[in-house]
């Protein structure tokens, strides 16, 4: 994007826009749980928000939401929550992903299992925001490299 | 052919042809994007025909509604094709995306997306 | 090559159209992934999921449920797939820092 | 701990290292190599563990989450999927030793990625050994794809054209795949294997069934290049850098021969197959054109790395054709090559690696019989690995073609025997034509050459270092010792793999 | 004395073993000659006394056997050290000596390339040739016989000029393509009666089988192991062969590799299919005109050669399908006179490629027609070839003779007079091509040999002894290494009579 386009109403405007973005993206994610949404329609839209950010504001002033070199990184976290809360109720004698072995007191086995679900929705949001940025950025990135 | 059958059936064919124009662009076309998009064509009619025989008659969608009384499969859809080409729709975003990102390694280094030009080139 | 292509493609409608005159008709209720037991007896899952879902996990959302719970290992690798993604676009295209 | 989940210990490690290098690799991205290697050289003991086990005391199955199948997803190790685990961990972890110094000539700052996805690809094969249902196979089927054309795409200057085919073309397979399973998912209701071999009997008459099957074979033989769908294979392997093709090409399509013995002979009963549709017989009779054209193929190949590519299809076309007599002898001898081309090909293509780093190129005619004396150790590799390719004893590849060639007998398939051993002799010419090449003066002028040659003129040693100079012997020495320990296996290993519809 | 008794023993992987042993010790002392060629020495000493310590064991019917570990299911990787095996394994390990000492003295005096390479080679393929000797089962055997093939290639190549490359091309395009036919007569056989194991008199399931399916496998055992015993059409690769140096040619392609050949007919005629079999669907008849015709062909064209080797080499194809002609008579005589030709022939043959060698080392002369006087200059290398040429035309007193006599008695037995005049014909024309050659070196006179004497005694004395060993079986048959006995024993099994 050439910083020749910006336009003022464009920035004021995605920059107003993007926070209700990611507030309905949270509200994807946690409502999964009773309709239609989950972590991954959560993620695409925080994506969308980051991703019109650098559309109009440029990708210099947007990196100061998200860098360019956390892409991959917040990407392997985000799945590194999901292994690892399926790692962590394998280490307390359950097996893998086997939520009811988390280790929060005074639950019910559903409730820790819809816990255990809320937990990885949140890993996926944040892999998939965070690669669907990078992906952007490295394909925006000028011809280079060869 | 009964009129049941067809009805039953049309979708199959419809998602059939969407079938074979993805797979005709992928495999056909010389352009390079137009395979892709013929990819994409291809893995949505997929996602289609997964859906389509998730669907149950008189059944709503699979979220539990206290409204409809005690739980009983016939009143839901399938949830499991709906779970499975979530796994697919992101697998299919994902490929798009390496395939674009290898495309534009290419059209770095030929400067071009036409596949006969870039056989050309390469030689 | 074009020939080829259409030959295949020939081919494959010929399959789909064959495959689809034994399918369930849309929507048949009686289809055998919905019904209670496969032909073999054992527990079709789909209707296990619509059964106890809700129960198992405290959620009214079956589809959730079987994704991030039922089914979770299949997210995980889908997740895995995204990162995938995201690591061949910095693989290929990313310059070096 | 270990015990319990035994099936899931591979693909875990492989996957929570993967993760854990672009997290590290941020800040330290010297560590991306010591985490891979740490991987794999970890999930070795695992594999051979699991492999122990499941010999001593049957198939272990893992229920994810809890879930008893078919609710949930279920990993089954049995003989086959631990047995080939343990493969795929120890030619990789031969490879990665080996992929150090070629990976920080060929793509120095690419390291983070690079070795993650390596791990990601390991992880995706090894998911798909060890799953005991059919979409989850595919996601994983899906990883090691992904990964795949990532590590493609870095090479030469072709290598993202030879990716991007291949991208297309493995997402044909992967399609074809995905619309089998919903075939097959709508008649049955079932993704899990074991259930689906119980169902499926009652179903097989069904056409959707039957086209399920075409369609995930025609998909899985994308994936596993059989002959004619192997048309992405020879670029894909000969563009890519060294060390993703001596990792990609004794692996990658080893794994489709695997999905392919997985689907066709343990959830589908082959004999009930064969007489609905004869897919077995269409298998065997592609995979012995395969043979016959990979091989001539390869012979007019100038490069080697390009002839090595095609070998590979001729190699696939023996396990296919192994397959395809759907018989016992047929179908050990396709493991037993399983094992031995991952071997042989790793071998060969660790030895093409070390020439491109050393010499710069691996062209077939620029080679000369200098070679031999400064990199003794390596031609003497690329000759043993070359006659177990052509079959001698007592390398290992002779016992696998042996078993074959009983298994055509044992059907009574003269052609197929004729095959392989016709098979056998093409190999030969074109793995001479490059031993001639390095051990022999050139022809042209070689009268006066060899007069002249009467004194030994010194070469200094070109000799790679140690670390790929190792993994390379290591692979030739271990296929003298496959060859002999090859009944060894086949009566401790491979005699419980066989599936009880043959 | 015809049912063979067996107790294991660790001797004969013992004898395979020690010259594969010594070939990293070559390897590793390539800088240093004297010990490279003393380890030669040690395993060519230490391989023929072991073979020997199987001789009396061997001669009471009692054979050594290693049984390793499994190869293939139900089949073991099996060494035997069975009286046929022994006899063979004596030969090769026996003239091996003979041709280390004179293969030095060669190397040396033509300061060849590639030494180390040579002598490494070489005790490999000698392993080879024994493990071929002892194999006690199909299987086996055809490793061994493989090994034999590839360890060949690098001695065929060794002069590295094109014409040897070319030969090493055709010697491996016929070898591969027979090993190819072999394995799968021998996976057939294992399919269709269900064993592998070499059994006297030939494996009893045969006899289920129908008669196309016997015709098929013995013609494809025959294609297998004839292109090595150089039966014709198979022979070609053999003239062309003889681009190797003069000590390969020597051992291998009179000894190991071609006697490889004709032990492999031998162990196919008397232990797989047996005699019956054989002649109950008249297969015998089959090798016998092919072999006739083989030793008519080679004798002719053995005389329009004028290279001194491919001379030899033709005159090799001829003798060796005596062997095979032998083994086909199927009586007691001819199985004797096949069995001794296989040791008499490797002495007479190994005695004319010292002289070739000697000569070409010391006169670089490899043309017969540019051999006029040369006996004067090399008495003892020319008279050493003149008596063994006359053995090979069958004259007494020398060994030559003696197999001939018997196969001459077997066709008789046979009641073939077809065979009988083959071997008079043949014999005249060996006369034939042999004696103008003796002529010329003794007769004819020419200056061009004046400045020259003998090779060195690294050749002429392994040469002579060679000859004096010819003569000495010739009149004393059994003498030394019962050959003769040996021989008996083993007509005996495979014909399952006793033989007086």
């Amino acid at each position: 994007m050439t910083s020749s386009s910006r336009n003022p109403i464009l920035i004021t405007a995605s920059r107003l826009l993007a926070p209700f973005i990611q507030l309905f993206a949270l509200y994807v994610i946690f409502h999964g749980h009773f309709g239609p949404g989950g972590g991954f329609q959560g993620g695409a839209l925080l994506a969308a928000s980051i991703l019109m950010l650098r559309l109009s504001v440029g990708a210099e002033r947007s990196e100061l939401k998200f860098r360019k070199s956390w892409g991959t990184p917040v990407g392997a976290l985000g799945a590194m929550i999901f292994a690892g809360t399926g790692l962590l109720t394998l280490l307390l004698g359950g097996r893998f992903l086997e939520y009811h072995f988390l280790p929060l007191p005074d639950l019910s086995r559903a409730e820790l299992h819809s816990t255990g679900i809320l937990l990885i929705e949140v890993g996926v949001s944040l892999a998939v925001m965070a690669v669907l940025v990078a992906i952007y950025d490295d394909i925006m990135e000028g011809p280079g490299g060869d | 052919m009964e009129i049941e059958f067809i009805a039953g059936h049309n979708l199959y064919w419809i998602i059939s042809l969407l079938l074979l124009v993805g797979l005709y662009g992928m495999l056909a076309k010389r352009n390079l994007v137009k395979k892709l998009v013929g990819m994409n064509i291809f893995q949505t009619s997929i996602i289609l025909f997964y859906v389509a025989i998730a669907s149950k008659k008189k059944a709503t969608v699979p979220v539990i509604d206290a409204a409809l009384g005690s739980v009983d499969p016939a009143h839901y859809i399938n949830p499991l094709p709906h779970t499975l080409m979530l796994t697919a729709i992101v697998v299919s975003v994902a490929t798009t995306g390496v395939g674009f990102a290898l495309l534009i390694s290419i059209f770095r280094r030929y400067g071009t997306l036409d596949e006969d030009t870039l056989l050309k080139r390469m030689r | 090559m074009r020939k080829i292509s259409l030959i295949a493609l020939v081919l494959f409608g010929a399959l789909l159209l064959y495959a689809s005159s034994g399918l369930p008709g849309h929507g048949d209720p009686d289809g055998p992934s919905h019904r209670e037991r496969s032909r073999a007896g054992s527990p079709v899952a789909a209707a296990h999921y619509i059964r106890h879902a809700q129960g198992d996990a405290a959620s009214p959302n079956i589809v959730t449920v079987v994704l991030a719970d039922y089914r979770g290992f299949d997210t995980l690798g889908e997740t895995v797939v995204v990162l995938t993604a995201g690591l061949v676009c910095y693989l290929i295209l990313r310059r070096s820092p | 701990m270990i015990e319990a989940n035994l099936p899931l210990l591979v693909p875990l490690t492989f996957l929570i290292l993967a993760l854990l290098i672009p997290l590290i690799g941020v800040r330290v991205p010297g560590a991306a190599y010591p985490l891979a290697l740490a991987a794999v050289l970890a999930s070795i003991p695992m594999a051979g563990f699991g492999l122990f086990r499941v010999i001593e005391g049957g198939p272990v199955t893992y229920t994810l989450g809890g879930w008893e199948a078919p609710v949930g997803i279920e990993l089954v190790l049995d003989p086959l999927a631990s047995f080939l685990t343990l493969v795929v961990t120890v030619v990789s972890c031969l490879v990665l030793i080996h992929a150090r110094h070629v990976a920080s000539v060929e793509h120095p700052d690419k390291r983070v990625p690079y070795y993650s996805l390596v791990l990601l690809l390991l992880a995706g094969f090894c998911g798909i050994l060890s799953t005991g249902d059919l979409f989850n196979l595919y996601v994983f089927l899906e990883i090691s794809s992904l990964a795949g054309y990532g590590l493609v795409a870095i090479g030469d200057k072709r290598s993202p054209v030879a990716a991007y085919r291949y991208l297309i073309l493995g997402s044909v397979g992967t399609g074809f795949y995905l619309l089998g399973i919903g075939f097959i998912y709508v008649m049955s209701g079932s993704l899990n294997m074991a259930d689906l071999a119980r169902i499926l009997p009652h179903i097989l008459d069904q056409p959707p069934v039957l086209s399920g099957l075409i369609l995930m074979v025609t998909g899985i033989g994308l994936k596993m290049a059989l002959f004619p769908l192997h048309f992405w294979l020879p670029d894909a392997y000969s563009s890519a850098s060294s060390a993703t093709s001596a990792l990609l090409a004794p692996l990658g399509t080893k794994v489709g021969a695997y999905i392919l013995i997985r689907v066709l002979f343990f959830v589908f009963d082959p004999a009930e197959v064969e007489q609905r549709v004869p897919i077995a017989s269409v298998i065997a009779w592609l995979s012995a054109a395969g043979v016959l054209y990979g091989s001539l193929m390869a012979l007019a190949q100038q490069e080697l790395k390009r002839m090595l590519a095609y070998s590979s299809v001729a190699q696939i076309g023996y396990i296919g054709l192994g397959l395809g007599m759907a018989n016992p002898l047929g179908f050990t001898g396709a493991v037993l090559h399983i094992l031995n081309h991952a071997f042989m090909k790793a071998a060969l293509f660790l030895v093409a690696g070390n020439l491109r780093v050393k010499v710069g190129h691996s062209n077939i005619a620029d080679m000369d019989q200098r070679l031999s004396r400064q990199m003794p150790w390596s031609m003497a590799a690329l000759v043993v690995a070359a006659l177990s390719m052509i079959g001698l004893p007592p390398t290992a590849g002779f016992f696998s073609k042996w078993y074959l060639v009983l298994g055509g007998i044992q059907g009574s398939d003269w052609v197929f025997v004729a095959v392989i051993l016709l098979g056998g002799l093409l190999n030969a010419i074109y793995f001479f034509r490059v031993v001639e090449r390095v051990y022999l003066p050139f022809r042209k002028g070689s009268s006066d050459h060899a007069a002249a040659d009467g004194v030994q003129e010194v070469v200094e040693s070109r000799e790679v270092r140690l670390s790929m100079l190792a993994p390379t012997l290591v692979l030739a020495g271990g296929l003298l010792v496959l060859g002999l320990a090859s009944s060894f296996l086949v009566n401790r290993v491979i005699q419980l793999m066989i599936p009880p519809g043959l | 004395m015809n049912d063979l008794s067996t107790y294991p023993s660790a001797v004969p992987l013992l004898a395979i073993l020690v010259s594969a042993a010594s070939v990293p010790l070559i390897g590793i002392s390539a800088r240093r000659p004297n010990l490279r060629e003393f380890w030669t020495l040690l395993a060519a000493g230490a391989k023929f006394a072991l073979v020997l310590s199987l001789l009396p064991s061997a001669l009471v019917s009692r054979a050594a056997e290693t049984r390793l570990f499994q190869i293939s299911p139900g089949i073991d990787l099996t060494l035997r050290a069975d009286p046929f095996g022994v006899f063979f394994a004596l030969i090769a390990s026996g003239l091996w000596i003979l041709t280390s000492f004179y293969s030095i003295g060669y190397v040396r005096g033509l300061k060849e390339k590639h030494q180390t390479r040579y002598f490494a080679s070489f005790a490999l393929c000698l392993s080879a040739t024994l493990g071929v000797a002892f194999a006690a089962n199909l299987l086996t055997f055809v490793i061994f016989f493989e090994i034999l093939t590839i360890s060949t290639y690098p001695l065929v190549i060794h002069k590295q000029t094109p014409e040897a490359i070319a030969a090493g091309r055709k010697y491996l395009a016929f070898t591969l393509t027979a090993g190819v036919v072999l394995v799968a007569a021998m996976a057939a056989t294992l399919q269709l009666t269900g064993t592998l194991e070499f059994q006297a008199g030939g494996l009893s399931a045969l006899e289920d089988l129908s008669p196309v399916e016997v015709k098929i496998l013995f013609g494809m055992f025959l294609a297998g192991v004839g292109v090595k015993a150089a039966i014709m059409p198979l022979h070609a690769w053999l003239p062309a062969a003889m681009a190797a140096p003069t000590p390969v040619s020597a051992l291998l392609h009179a000894v190991a590799v071609v006697k490889s050949g004709v032990f492999g007919v031998f162990r196919v005629v008397g232990f797989v299919f047996g005699p019956e079999t054989l002649s109950r669907y008249g297969l015998n008849e089959v090798m016998l005109w092919l072999a006739g015709s083989t030793i008519l062909l080679a004798s002719c064209l053995a005389f329009s050669e004028d290279n001194l080797k491919r001379r030899l080499a033709y005159s090799t194809v001829g003798h060796l399908s005596y062997v095979v002609l032998g083994a086909a008579l199927l009586s007691p005589s001819g199985l004797i006179g096949g069995l001794l030709h296989i040791a008499n022939h490797a002495t007479m043959k190994i005695v004319l490629f010292f002289c070739a060698g000697a000569i070409y080392v010391n006169a670089h002369k490899e043309k017969i027609s540019e051999l006029d006087g040369i006996g004067r200059a090399m008495p003892w290398t020319m008279g050493a070839f003149a008596l063994a040429s006359l053995g090979l035309a069958g004259v007494p007193p020398v060994n030559g003779f003696v197999s001939k006599w018997y196969l001459g008695l077997g066709a008789l037995e046979a009641g073939s007079v077809a065979v009988l005049s083959i071997l008079l014909i043949s014999g005249l024309l060996n006369a034939g091509y042999f004696v103008p050659i003796v002529y010329r070196a003794f007769f004819k006179q020419s200056e061009k040999f004046r400045s020259i004497g003998e090779a060195s005694a690294w050749m002429v004395v392994p040469l002579i002894l060679a000859a004096g060993l010819s003569a000495l079986l010739g009149l004393m048959p059994d003498r030394f290494f019962h050959f003769f006995t040996l021989a008996q024993q083993i007509a005996a099994q495979v014909l399952e009579v006793s033989i007086p």
